[in-house]
């Protein structure tokens, strides 16, 4: 009983204990692995595959799931850059609250084609996919712009803290913060809200949901809106942080969004995954990258990891299925 | 009986499907405090009037009005807040949230609040079944309770949050005997606390132990309304179905040296059943009855090869079969006509005729693996013919089937390949009276014929009107068997009961 | 009746005409894909081209840098029957076939970035990758001093070109200049400037005294700069590598960037149509060929394959004239 | 010919594939009113019949497990692998002089049998672990991809014989070899989804698995096989890129996944499962082909190709699975505006 709970609701120990494990193997594999800066680099590294993945979460518990984040998320983080290049504007907060505008915007598409046509997600999303990206470099640019405006420059340069050891300096970027904000935000969605919940029953059951009265399209719609806002915010957080604008940049990286979510614990088929879960699935697979640069493995290695680890977890959740619990019917002898 | 005031009045309801006229100028009144029965064959339109009332259909014309004032275009969220509640047949739960969060889910839509929280939901939850007087598991998720607890969990969901009038589509269908009475006092409960419970069943007991009055529909028109007190069960059954039909045992019994087509020797599965042994002869017509969740369904889908039993043996005209799966079921001549047909008999979306092949596919194919279009052909025309499937086009979608048709393709799928065996979960469940005596009708001839037909069922009447013999279960264990000598109404309910 | 796909060749010269006249001639450069900085600057050199020959040469690409995409647009312009086609390959093995048919229609076919093209009638790089690594240690060790450690960064270690211009560098500071030292075999960046930023700070945490870092992918230095930058180090170490101005131009400014190096797509556009005209007009390509442009006045012949060759035309930009180059 | 006539019947029987001869004719008439010197050639025609066979291929493939409510996005790194597979093989035999016809038949049997293997592991994943087919094949798309990298050190593999060539180059009475293969390999799948008892299974597979496997239906061994045949399609496609680009590479065809989506699609495969039409994939294969032309000929901006490919997945999805809903949807915003 006590292990179970451990293991958590979806796996959340588990991945837990996987991540310790990592990092203790890389401690001992490569000294000077251990320390604020490591540290420090992953976080940076995972908040933009962090911020979509709320989003992919959010999608996936409500039973869909989206390949369109990244066109979304690049059309609204490059979009924004192009638009205060031409009016010559500056700024910090309002850049990323018009990235989140257009992400959603753009994510209304999918809204009206799921929520409003009950078409599946994966096929409406690829679509959308090439309509994003084709309209961001068709209509408002291609070209790779590397000079961002003063205020996002700052920015990215901000830290949260510094921390100075004998290996170096440990920063921990600024951004960091409305990501955690985010995390937090979104996991009271889920778990305390009516509109949270609703989220679970309609990936549970649609059916149902229409029919005690849940506004099945009004959450769906918010459901790929929201996907869109945080996929544009996360969107301009890349091309802050990385101080660069490339329309090219993104698309072709899903999976390893969708994978963190799936190992996170969260079922493809709707109605389960939690935040903390995704958290440890985003962190795993940033660490598992992270590492196996840093031992100077090929790309290509990566790839193959990030397909196993989709398969593992995904095979575990499917044999954990199968095994669950049936109530005996069987008045057994009594010894 | 006082007249109360009307709740809620349906005038002039009309829905069409496409070409299919559902509903014609329905009218329909329910009053407070009653309980009110719609009846009517397969397909006359109940579920679709249900629909309507509760905003999950919009109507092509007609009216509705609560407490006197028109409600306009419903939805289900307007519907459930103006106190209409539904539990359809299918239950709705969410398998994924905990039994509390699902009793919750309907207070909850209604209330409007933004917020929530898990602990509100336990109360509430734990509020309900203990008004109700029903025990449940709240932590454990819908997913993992057994259907008889599944319907308690939306029993008290449409419960927990305060309705003027709570339909129940067919509530019954899935419930044991037992649990049917509990229901029924549940129902008692309600009407006494005012509220108007609207009811639909097939079973027509039901309707005279528990119903005020009655709605009648028949093709969409509604043909009778009133109190149940001035009718009678034959009545009732002419004015549903335009015509008399009876229900009398009719059943030829068989040489004493018959020689048992199918039998079972000490079958067991962990858990489920254990040490089941009986037979069935050539002809004979065998009932297995028990409440739901004593392990008939099991017993059934392990001789079918679905969940093989761990440990006894199958003897298929004498000789032992390895029946470790569904093909080797088949392939012994043993066939399975199971419980749910909507998700386990038909293919809704394909054509009357690949559903008439779909069991027989093996037979129908040359060497290299080619349908033999002649041989499709036949085996379609034979089984539309000799079950009586009323269709002009078997290349239409079973969809635009009647429930008690669709039913007879799900048979004559089986029937197509002539097993030696027929194996039959609640066959009748949710077909009309003229479909079902008609069902029932293939039976006895197909036995007359040399087949031994297995019916598992809990309908008490239709066991008595069709089997030589009847077993009952309970707990996983045959525990009684009623021959033929000693064959009744009441020798069955009181095997069933124990 | 087999025949080969060239069966449907239009008789006789009316279809692109072999008669040498401008008029008549149509060139089609076909790019990785359109739209990034490189590629339009390309085509500035396609039209300055057309302008200057009266030559109708248009440049096209797909949407990403897909070979099956330019198979496909290859595939489709042999029916347009264009007097030569100028192709920059994604993958040259993946175009060999299409290439293939397009010369067997009759259609002449220019590669770049191609020195092993089989199905090319001359291919042309802007320089030998050994001598353009050379000149980049040239450079670096100049910066560093002539001594210190140094890192390479390669956008795949599979990238050919990455790993020749690496190897350039490296036997050229062995040979001429020994106290600079590669702290590494060449690292990863996956043409990722994430990957490079993170890359490069692992780089400085574990080798504080390093001095010097050369980038191969276009958006490799800015990684690089971008760590260098932030780790304050602009002057203790020297950031140079392939790039091009648009990318580097921002940490130019406080040195995180020193120097870049690349050659002028304006011209190597330029240069592919004119050999595309030589051969139209029926003459040849040849060692010490003088295509008139800047870097392609001698053109020399790889060895062992004789329709390859190079120029000598790699451009430094640093601070100084990085205005010079708008893309 | 009676088989090529029931064919042609049964198709034109079919509405939507009616519907898409007729797009189809409409797009060369366009295109062919738009660049009347370029378009309507013999040689253009060829050209596009020279495009068609391995995203066509492909998209067979897709469409086959679609049928069933599943879907395979690995079938591009499936071709690619049984691609390098000949290659490998062509590399190690002696490259471009093993150039005996009988090793032609020896290593394309290896690429189909690489194609089946992966496919195999798709089938295991899907029928018998239970992983839902979009995860199963998507991360056996990384997985394939991955291992045709690291065998490959990421390049592009050639050194293939003319023998072996000649498949992807030549012509018999003015059509390619390639096309001839997709056409024979449209047939056969043809054959397989409507005249066979397999065939049968695969639909109602798709339709409801419950009921499938109450009919007796081998759920398991269908799934299994289904995912076999689209590993065999891919590797036919293999062997055409292969032959047609004279190489193999580990990214070859990135853009494919998606499109083949559009064109099984398009074709009028339902992807909740239980419908689909081979007829109706190849017809659409042969349209986005001829749209794409005519975007390359008229010199329109690939991203607009790109945009037009996305809103015709769209539409076609909306128009064909959700007419009902669609003009529900219209009626109620007409009469809204009159009301
Ligand atoms: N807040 C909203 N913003 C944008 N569109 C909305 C919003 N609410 C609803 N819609 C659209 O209006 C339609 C009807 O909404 P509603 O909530 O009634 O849908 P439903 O009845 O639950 O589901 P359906 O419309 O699919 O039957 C939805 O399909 C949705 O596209
Ligand atoms: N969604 C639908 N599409 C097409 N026809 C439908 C649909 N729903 C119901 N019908 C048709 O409308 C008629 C009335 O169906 P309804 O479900 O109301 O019958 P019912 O009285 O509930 O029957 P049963 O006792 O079998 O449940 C039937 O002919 C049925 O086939
Ligand atoms: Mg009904
Ligand atoms: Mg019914």
């Amino acid at each position: 009983m006590r292990l179970s709970r451990l293991r958590g609701e979806n796996n959340e120990g588990l991945l837990a204990g996987l991540i310790i494990l990592l990092v203790l193997v890389m401690g001992v594999v490569e000294p000077g692995f251990l320390g604020p800066a490591t540290f420090a680099n992953v976080v940076r590294s995972l908040l933009v595959d962090l911020t979509f993945a709320l989003g992919m979460l959010v999608v996936i518990v409500s039973g869909g799931i989206d390949v369109s984040f990244t066109a979304i998320a690049i059309f609204s983080g490059y979009g924004v850059i192009v638009l205060m290049n031409d009016l010559g504007a500056d700024g910090t907060f309002w850049p990323f609250a018009l990235a989140a505008l257009t992400g959603a915007v753009l994510g209304s598409l999918n809204a009206a084609m799921v929520a409003g046509f009950r078409l599946p997600t994966l096929i409406v999303t690829l679509g959308t996919q090439g309509i994003v990206r084709g309209a961001l470099i068709a209509f408002i640019g291609s070209q790779y712009l590397s000079n961002l405006p003063t205020g996002l420059e700052t920015l990215a340069r901000s830290d949260l803290f510094a921390i100075t050891t004998g290996g170096g300096t440990a920063r921990m970027t600024l951004l960091a913060l409305p990501v955690a904000l985010l995390c937090v935000l979104v996991a009271l969605l889920l778990r305390s809200t009516m509109l949270g919940r609703s989220i679970y029953a309609i990936g549970g059951d649609v059916e149902s949901a229409r029919r005690v009265g849940i506004r099945v399209g009004r959450v769906q719609t918010f459901v790929y809106l929201f996907a869109g806002a945080l996929a544009g915010f996360g969107g301009l957080m890349h091309v802050t942080l990385s101080r660069q604008a490339n329309p090219y940049d993104l698309v072709g990286s899903e999976l390893d969004v969708i994978a963190a979510v799936v190992i996170g614990g969260a079922s493809i088929f709707g109605g389960r995954g939690s935040v903390l879960g995704t958290v440890l699935g985003v962190t795993l697979i940033a660490l598992i990258n992270n590492s196996l640069v840093l031992l100077g493995v090929p790309s290509a290695w990566q790839r193959l990891a990030v397909g196993l680890l989709v398969l593992l977890g995904v095979g575990l959740q499917a044999l954990g299925q199968g095994r669950r619990k049936s109530t005996p019917i069987l008045a057994e002898a009594r010894s | 009986m006082p007249e109360t005031a009307i709740v809620l009045r349906a005038r002039g309801v009309r829905k069409t499907y496409g070409g299919v006229t559902a509903l014609r100028e329905a009218d329909v009144d329910i009053r407070r405090g009653e309980v009110h029965c719609l009846a009517g064959e397969n397909g006359s339109g109940k579920s679709t009037l249900i629909k309507i009332v509760s905003g999950v259909e919009q109507p092509d014309a007609g009216t509705i009005t609560l407490d006197g004032h028109d409600v306009g275009r419903l939805t289900p969220t307007r519907a459930v807040e103006l106190g209409i509640q539904v539990i359809h047949q299918d239950l709705s739960l969410f398998p994924n949230l905990s039994v509390a969060e699902n009793i919750a889910m309907v207070a909850r839509v209604a209330s409007r609040r933004r917020l929530v929280s898990r602990r509100d939901a336990m109360a509430l939850a734990k509020a309900t079944t203990e008004r109700l007087g029903v025990s449940l598991d709240l932590t454990e998720r819908a997913s993992n309770l057994p259907v008889a607890q599944r319907q308690l969990a939306a029993i008290c969901r449409a419960f927990a949050h305060d309705a003027k009038v709570l339909f129940m589509d067919e509530p019954t269908t899935a419930l044991t005997w037992r649990e049917v009475d509990a229901l029924l006092a549940l129902v008692d409960t309600l009407r006494a606390e005012g509220l108007a419970v609207v009811f639909v069943s097939h079973k027509l007991e039901e309707v005279f132990r528990i119903s005020d009055r009655v709605t009648v529909l028949r093709n969409g028109e509604v043909v009778h309304a009133g109190e149940v007190k001035d009718l009678d069960r034959p009545t009732l059954v002419r004015v549903m179905t335009g015509q008399d039909v009876t229900e009398d045992r009719d059943v030829t019994e068989l040489p004493p040296d018959t020689r048992p087509v199918l039998a079972t020797r000490g079958l067991g599965r962990r858990h489920e059943f254990a040490d089941v042994s009986f037979s069935v002869r050539a002809g004979e017509v065998v009932g297995l009855t028990g409440l739901l969740g004593s392990g008939r369904t099991e017993i059934a889908e392990a001789i079918f090869g679905m969940r093989p039993a761990d440990t006894g043996e199958i003897l298929v005209d004498g000789e032992p079969v390895r029946v470790r799966s569904v093909h080797d079921a088949i392939r012994a001549g043993i066939a399975y006509v199971p419980g749910d047909r909507l998700t386990q008999g038909v293919f809704l979306g394909q054509s009357i005729r690949r559903n008439l092949i779909a069991g027989s596919i093996d037979r129908l194919i040359s060497r290299t693996g080619r349908l033999r279009d002649k041989a499709v052909q036949r085996t379609v025309t034979t089984a539309v013919e000799s079950l009586r499937i009323k269709t002009s086009d078997v290349a239409a979608p079973v969809r635009t089937l009647s429930g008690g048709n669709q039913q007879r393709v799900v048979l004559g799928k089986w029937l197509a390949r002539s097993p030696r065996v027929l194996v039959l979960n609640s066959p009748t469940v949710g077909v009309d009276i003229g479909s079902k005596e008609g069902i029932l009708q293939v039976l006895r001839d197909r036995a007359r014929a040399g087949m031994g037909v297995l019916v598992i069922s809990d309908d008490v009447p239709e066991l008595v009107s069709v089997c030589h013999r009847v077993l009952v279960v309970r707990r996983g264990r045959v525990v009684d068997e009623i021959a033929s000598a000693r064959m009744s109404v009441q020798a069955v309910t009181d095997g069933l009961t124990g | 009746a087999c025949g080969s796909s060239a069966d449907l060749r239009p008789d006789g010269g009316n279809s692109g005409g072999n008669s040498g006249a401008p008029a008549d001639l149509r060139f089609v450069t076909v790019v990785k894909l359109t739209g990034v900085g490189w590629f339009n600057r390309m085509e500035t050199g396609v039209k300055e081209f057309a302008t200057e020959t009266g030559i109708d040469a248009t440049q096209t690409g797909a949407d990403d840098a897909g070979p099956e995409k330019q198979v496909k647009i290859i595939q489709d312009l042999i029916p347009q029957r264009p007097t030569a086609i100028a192709v920059v390959p994604n993958s040259p093995e993946s175009l060999e076939g299409v290439l293939k048919r397009a010369r067997d229609a009759g259609i002449k076919v220019v590669t770049h970035e191609a020195s092993d093209q089989k199905n090319t009638d001359a291919d042309i790089e802007a320089f030998d990758n050994t001598a353009y690594g050379a000149h980049m240690m040239d450079e670096l060790a100049k910066c560093m001093g002539e001594s210190g450690k140094y890192a390479n960064f390669v956008g795949h270690l599979t990238a050919k070109t990455h790993m020749e211009w690496a190897a350039g560098a490296q036997a050229r500071a062995q040979e001429k200049f020994k106290n600079v030292t590669r702290v590494a075999d060449p690292i990863e960046s996956q043409e990722n400037t994430g990957v490079a930023y993170d890359r490069t700070k692992e780089l400085l945490t574990r080798n504080p005294d390093i001095k010097g870092i050369i980038g191969s992918a276009a958006t490799d230095v800015a990684g690089i700069g971008r760590a260098v930058q932030e780790a304050g180090l602009q002057d203790k170490v020297c950031v140079m590598g392939t790039s091009i101005p648009s990318v580097s131009e921002k940490y130019f400014a406080d040195g995180s960037i020193d120097k870049i190096f690349f050659w002028d797509p304006a011209v190597a556009g330029k240069a592919m149509l004119k050999i595309a005209q030589l051969l139209a007009e029926g003459k040849q390509v040849e060692e010490g060929t003088n295509l008139g442009l800047p870097g392609y006045e001698s053109l020399k012949r790889f060895p062992g394959n004789p329709t390859t060759f190079h120029g000598n035309a790699w451009i430094d930009v640093d601070k100084s004239n990085a205005a010079e180059y708008k893309f | 010919m009676t088989g090529m006539q029931t064919v042609a019947g049964a198709a034109l029987r079919n509405a939507h594939v009616s519907r898409l001869v007729a797009l189809t004719l409409l797009l060369v008439v366009v295109f062919s009113a738009l660049a009347p010197t370029v378009f309507p050639t013999a040689l253009n025609f060829q050209s596009i019949a020279y495009s068609v066979p391995e995203i066509g291929l492909l998209a067979l493939a897709m469409a086959l497990t679609m049928i069933t409510g599943g879907i395979d996005l690995s079938v591009v790194a499936t071709a690619n692998l049984a691609a390098l597979t000949t290659a490998g093989l062509y590399i190690a035999a002696g490259g471009e002089t093993a150039t005996s016809p009988l090793l032609v038949v020896a290593f394309c049997a290896a690429a189909l049998l690489v194609g089946m293997a992966c496919g195999a592991v798709n089938g295991l994943l899907v029928s018998r672990v239970r992983v839902s087919p979009i995860l199963a094949t998507l991360a056996t798309m990384q997985i394939f991809n991955g291992i045709a990298i690291l065998w490959t050190d990421g390049k592009a593999q050639y050194g293939f014989p003319d023998t072996f060539l000649w498949l992807g180059d030549a012509t018999i009475a003015y059509v390619p070899v390639v096309f001839l293969i997709f056409i024979g390999a449209a047939l056969l799948i043809w054959h397989i989804v409507s005249r066979t008892g397999l065939g049968t299974r695969i639909v109602l597979v798709g339709a409801n698995p419950v009921a499938a496997r109450y009919s007796g239906v081998d759920e398991r061994g269908v799934l299994m096989r289904t995912y076999l045949i689209s590993g065999l399609l891919a590797g036919i496609a293999g062997i055409v890129i292969a032959a047609k680009s004279t190489s193999a590479s580990p990214d070859y065809g990135g853009s494919y996944v998606l499109l083949a989506i559009v064109i099984a699609v398009l074709g009028g495969t339902d992807p909740f499962g239980g419908r689909g039409s081979v007829a109706g994939v190849v017809l659409a294969a042969i349209a986005l082909q001829v749209l794409a032309s005519g975007f390359n000929i008229m010199r329109l901006s690939p991203f607009l190709y790109q945009i037009a490919q996305g809103l015709i997945l769209l539409v076609v999805m909306v128009v064909e699975l959700r007419r009902g809903r669609l003009l529900e949807r219209l009626r109620g915003l007409l009469s809204g505006r009159s009301g």
